[in-house]
């Protein structure tokens, strides 16, 4: 997907100027609260006609002022997640779930309704009426009405803010098989580093109405200055890595990648397949000599490339491990202990354990230095 | 029933054509009161305040007038009347169609004003949404708005029928008040209380039109009831 | 003719219904049908026969409507009759005390006391128009002018009086026999006023044979005793 | 004002009666039809249908037979009137307190029904979050139910007003048509159009009601406006 | 705080049956979606009346059906933070503050406007409709409405879950101090289990509307298998210490603990001060000798107490260190590699870093294990 957007637009004392071009097929928005994340996803779904600019989706120009070009909502086929469920009242969560479809050519339907009810777990709530629905559940409907009217492109704001951890477990696998199998291009607001780094593949960070960011996730990800400071533990190093082989006697996955082999928990992904990996900075040790009888069971050799200050006496140590940056934050006791200095040999050590789900993401492959 | 024994034949007709013309004229005057409403809820345009005065005038002007304005107008020699006669056939002189014609003018202010504050209540998030999901602005009327505004249509249609149901100044200034055809209950009430001795038919009368009305507001508050479960309101 | 029926259809006052119904009840052998008889205010009627109504009959409570529609030849002036006449009286409700003498100069304004003269609409209602007419023609009115509770139609003067709401009032005589709430206190005497008269005429559009046949009976001896029985007085008699 | 001259004095009385009435009717309702339209929206009690049926009586019956019912009621004699006269002073038998009554009978039933829709219409749940912050019932109706259904109470003062501009046939019938004291302007209007030739008459009395009328209905809209606004209504 | 609360109610086809009775200061609802976290806090505001039971708040009966009991809920001062804004729209947003303060006595009121405001973030929009407010803006303003009503429970439904990690991150503090300074008993719905860790001094589970497991938080978090799957890189073990002395030089604070001196990033606390830790299981490396030439400072010496199978192939291992007990999650490969069995003296290392004011609380002591 390109998504070129290029606008000004008030509402009241707020002034939004956002001009960027993604080519990622994910791209999140991310940004504070206030900071313009819901008005340019209603602009993009057609919902508010910026004062002055250029929407173009795939070549598809959605908006134009110049040239009077003003495609309306409901020839954008654009989904949208809405912050606030904002369900039917009268329909059934059944009736809220088909609204779409009906509107959708059988042609270009390709969300199956009882997948996508199995994947959301509403099934025992098919003839609820909204109003008798808990938070979550109302969000969930709300996902599963946008998805089954097959949109060609997705816009969800803050689709998963209300759900618990489990659930939004089970949701995210899906987004990514939205993006990579059905390539229905999304764009994602969350506040959360961490989906943000299993989804996304371009990131627009969001200031006071204007892009403070935008680049490949990856990148935007090892600038651990731009993620908000409580925020920073979260951020590292993304690589990428090819399932290498399964070990089944001790259920994990080894993957191939610059660096090494990396021993992460079992993947569901034939050997062979890409995997997205982001590295925590703070999971990464750094040892000077190759440690022993430790649980930790990666060790990547490497060499350090560079040394900045972090904040709050934490040092970010960029490790080059064959050619791939691994971003690793210490002491600044530690470093001086160990002596640490650019060009010095060192080993980064990382646990197996600390790899989940949410760091580890397949198909991406490719988009990472895009 | 005992009652069909005590009402006189033209009697028992102004029933039926009572009942018949607060039907239609309810019915008839409902696509435009819908429409109406809408324009003046949501319409943005030149000659809003002009509509809107225009729908009230029924309310404003005494009933006689009302119906004189009719009688010029739709009349055999009235512009309108002769124009709708020339082309559709459709006659309301002296017709029962005139009665309802003139019920539904008069019961129209308050229908149109019904549906609109149901209109305006609607939350145009829920609209925007239907939007985004392909639905273009008429089927998002016909499956949100509609949907959402039906206490209102429900209160509107009763308001114009119970005022239908009391209406004769406008009817019998029109249409006359001829037994069969144009003599409603109301307009029958009011001949009865023309004369000595009328009261026991007047009341009569005026207990039958009551039952009728009465029946009439427990459906419609059932159905509204019913419509508002479905709102899922507490 | 755009009436369902070939039905005669009679417009008519308001205050004949009774009458006039026991009268078409009487007449349907001769006519071959009873007539359709839509009863309203008189100017009403008219009206709606000026704008084209599918009326054969008129009546009228007074002669002014009627010469209004005679003016533009809306009726055939030939068959325009003076059908019935009616008297006006005093009312009181029926316990009251009050006596009168009605008589120029007698003191009206003394007898209503506080209370409010009930009496129809005195520039639009014929039996109000009749009752200024003779409250001027006997020096009351000015005693009573700002006295008076003027009401839409005669019936609803007799309501005022018979609820007890004004101590007098002047409606018709027919309507006072026949209401319970009331007693006559006096009769206006003849010539204090215009005669009352109840005109009937067909209408220039009428072409139907029947109508002149539910006329003449109308008119006839034998529905006398139906009018007379509701109080009003049969003039019979061209005009 | 050239109006001021073409007016007979009696007619100036009319047009200042009824901008009096009306306004007094609209008003003296308000109350009750506020409470009225909270029983009949939130009521869960035995004799609501009973309650809601009479409401809707005024519109249902022929309005002379509401006047007549009036005068019953209400007059010197009756048993509402001799109560509220001994007891209250309040007379209305041939005063304009009477005309007040009767247009606020008359207009009840939309007033009430346009209140009632919008409380139907408000979120309960923003009742019950002032509940939590320490609004008894009382509280919460005033600073919560209250503003949200602003726009209903405003829709409802119009009708009732409008309505009151209207109506004659109860008036006249309850308290008769006394220039300066309860001859309103659609008395007079009617008067005009009873008599042979009286049509210019009634035509410029009508103006000047449909001119009062107007000027009431876009005040309204703009009240209503300035509401929805508030309400951030887009 | 004493809550008691146990009562039984129906709404459709859920029935929610909870019985607990929590003496912590702040009671963490923890729960998936539709479990009945809502319902539980719209019963114990008044907002719903449950079919049978009781409700007592410090002695308080709010709720006794056999005594026919049931206290308005205006009279409860139960503070509620809705998970759905809910502000009036006819007030301005300083409307909305402030319309809780005018039914409380002038001498039980403890917020203060300035502070509450400025805390929140949100003086700038005073003069706004609530409608011209982003969705975090609207979460702001229902937390400050129902805080300046000075309540004396207050109730909060997921209410940082529509906020950006910095704006959380400055509010949390101001919850704690709430709960300590104030002390204002806090009942508290979240699906964090870093913000459940951090604030609650008891927890609740729920599940399907019944009790699933109910405790001190300390223990709670330690059981990981109550913990949703995708949560359990969350939990690990709480432990308690106390402020031994700040480390200028490299801005880092030693907390002296039963395990050991453990060092963290600079903490704002005094010397003495108690501080309650929690060490994520995945974040804590075991080694059987004592490692040299690591960045990881802490390194605690113990002995193996357990070893229980977790999901997924990794192992659970409980080390007794000094009594106290820290948990950590390695894999299987490790365990069989480094020959781990109950009894072994091993090395619990733990970096720095990964210590974060999220796992971080202070003012809780004497909570974890009541
Ligand atoms: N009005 C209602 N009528 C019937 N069932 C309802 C009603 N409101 C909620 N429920 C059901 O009750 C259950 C509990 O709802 P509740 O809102 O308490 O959940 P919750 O734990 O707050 O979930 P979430 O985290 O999604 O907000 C849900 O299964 C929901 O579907
Ligand atoms: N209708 C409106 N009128 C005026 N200002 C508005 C309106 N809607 C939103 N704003 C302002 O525009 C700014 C951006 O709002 P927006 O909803 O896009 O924020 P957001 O990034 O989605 O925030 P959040 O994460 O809190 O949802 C906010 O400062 C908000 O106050
Ligand atoms: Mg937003
Ligand atoms: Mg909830």
């Amino acid at each position: 997907m390109t998504l070129d957007v290029d606008i000004a637009h008030r509402q009241g004392a707020f002034s939004l100027e956002t001009r960027f071009s993604s080519v990622g097929r994910l791209t999140a928005l991310f940004g504070p609260s206030g900071s313009g994340k819901t008005s340019l996803i209603n602009i993009i779904a057609g919902l508010a006609r910026p004062e002055r600019g250029r929407i173009v989706v795939d070549g598809r120009v959605l908006v134009d002022t110049e040239r009077k070009i003003f495609v309306p909502r409901h020839r954008r086929r654009v989904g949208l997640v809405f912050q606030d469920a904002r369900l039917f009242p009268h329909m059934s969560v059944l009736g809220n779930l088909r609204y779409g479809r009906f509107f959708t050519p059988q042609s270009q339907r390709y969300a199956s309704e009882e997948a996508v009810v199995e994947l959301l777990g509403i099934g025992h709530l098919l003839g609820r009426r909204p109003s008798g629905l808990s938070g979550g559940e109302r969000q969930r409907v709300a996902i599963g009405r946008a998805l089954l009217a097959s949109p060609q492109l997705l816009l969800m704001d803050e689709p998963l803010a209300s759900l618990d951890e489990a659930r939004k477990a089970e949701i995210l696998p899906y987004i990514e098989r939205l993006r990579d199998e059905m390539r229905i291009p999304i764009v994602y607001v969350s506040h959360s580093v961490a989906e943000v780094a299993r989804l996304a593949s371009e990131v627009v960070v969001l200031s006071a109405g204007r892009v403070a960011a935008h680049g490949p996730a990856a990148a935007i990800m090892q600038r651990l200055d731009l993620l908000p400071v409580e925020e920073r533990g979260e951020g590292g190093s993304v690589i990428e890595a090819i399932v290498s082989r399964h070990d089944d006697t001790f259920d994990m996955t080894v993957l191939a990648s610059g660096a090494g082999n990396i021993r992460v928990p079992r993947l569901d992904a034939p050997p062979g397949a890409p995997v997205r990996l982001r590295i925590r900075a703070r999971d990464v040790i750094i040892a000077t000599e190759r440690p022993l009888g430790l649980s930790a069971l990666n060790i990547l050799p490497g060499r350090i490339a560079s040394i900045n200050a972090g904040e709050g006496g934490s040092m970010e140590v960029r490790i080059d491990c064959n050619g791939t940056a691994i971003l690793s934050r210490i002491t600044r006791q530690s470093l001086e202990m160990l002596g640490l200095s650019p060009g010095r040999e060192v080993f980064g050590v990382i646990k197996t354990i600390s790899f989940d789900r949410a760091n580890m993401a397949t198909g991406l492959r490719g988009e990472v230095d895009a | 029933m005992s009652w069909l024994t005590v009402l006189t034949p033209d009697e028992w007709n102004a029933v039926r054509l009572s009942v018949k013309v607060a039907t239609v004229a309810m019915l008839a005057s409902l696509p435009a009161g819908i429409a109406t409403a809408l324009l003046l809820a949501r319409g943005r345009f030149w000659g809003r305040e002009l509509l809107n005065g225009l729908v009230h005038l029924p309310l404003v002007l005494p009933p006689v007038v009302t119906g004189y304005l009719l009688l010029l107008a739709f009349g055999r020699q009235g512009p309108a009347g002769s124009f709708l006669a020339e082309h559709f056939g459709i006659v309301f002189s002296f017709r029962w169609t005139g009665a309802a014609l003139a019920c539904a003018i008069m019961g129209f202010p308050l229908m149109v004003r019904a549906i609109r504050l149901s209109i305006e209540a609607v939350d145009r998030k829920l609209e925007q949404a239907a939007g985004t999901l392909g639905a273009n602005s008429v089927w998002v009327f016909v499956t949100v708005t509609l949907p959402l505004i039906l206490p209102g249509i429900i209160a509107g249609m009763i308001l114009s029928f119970a005022k239908a149901m009391g209406e004769f100044g406008a009817t019998i200034t029109f249409v006359s008040n001829i037994p069969g055809e144009t003599q409603t209950l109301p307009s029958a009430i009011y001949t009865f209380t023309q004369v000595p001795g009328g009261d026991a038919g007047a009341l009569r009368l005026t207990l039958i039109s009551i039952t009728i009305s009465m029946t009439a507001l427990l459906l419609s508050e059932a159905m509204a009831r019913r419509v508002g479960q479905r709102l899922g309101a507490a | 003719q755009a009436k369902a029926d070939d039905r005669v259809i009679v417009f008519a006052a308001a205050s004949m219904k009774t009458a006039l119904d026991a009268v078409n009840h009487a007449c349907a052998a001769e006519v071959g049908g009873e007539a359709s008889i839509s009863y309203a205010s008189s100017s009403a009627l008219a009206k709606q026969i000026e704008n084209g109504a599918p009326a054969d009959i008129f009546i009228s409570a007074d002669l002014a409507w009627m010469a209004y529609l005679r003016d533009r030849n809306l009726v055939k002036a030939g068959t325009v009759t003076e059908l019935l006449g009616n008297s006006i009286v005093l009312v009181a409700p029926k316990d009251s005390a009050a006596e009168a003498d009605i008589r120029e100069g007698f003191d009206l304004a003394g007898l209503l006391g506080d209370g409010r003269l009930a009496i129809g609409e005195v520039t639009s209602v014929p039996a109000g128009k009749y009752g200024r007419e003779a409250l001027e023609k006997l020096g009351l009115w000015s005693s009573v002018a700002d006295r008076l509770a003027q009401a839409e139609n005669v019936r609803a003067a007799l309501k005022f009086v018979a609820t007890g709401e004004a101590p007098l009032g002047i409606v018709y005589a027919s309507d006072a026999a026949a209401e319970p709430g009331v007693k006559v206190v006096g009769t206006f005497p003849e010539g204090s006023h215009q005669p009352i008269i109840y005109p009937i005429a067909q209408t220039s559009a009428s072409s139907s044979p029947e109508a002149e046949v539910w006329l003449k009976c109308a008119a006839s001896a034998s529905a006398t005793p139906f009018y007379e029985e509701q109080g009003f007085t049969v003039l019979g008699g061209e005009k």
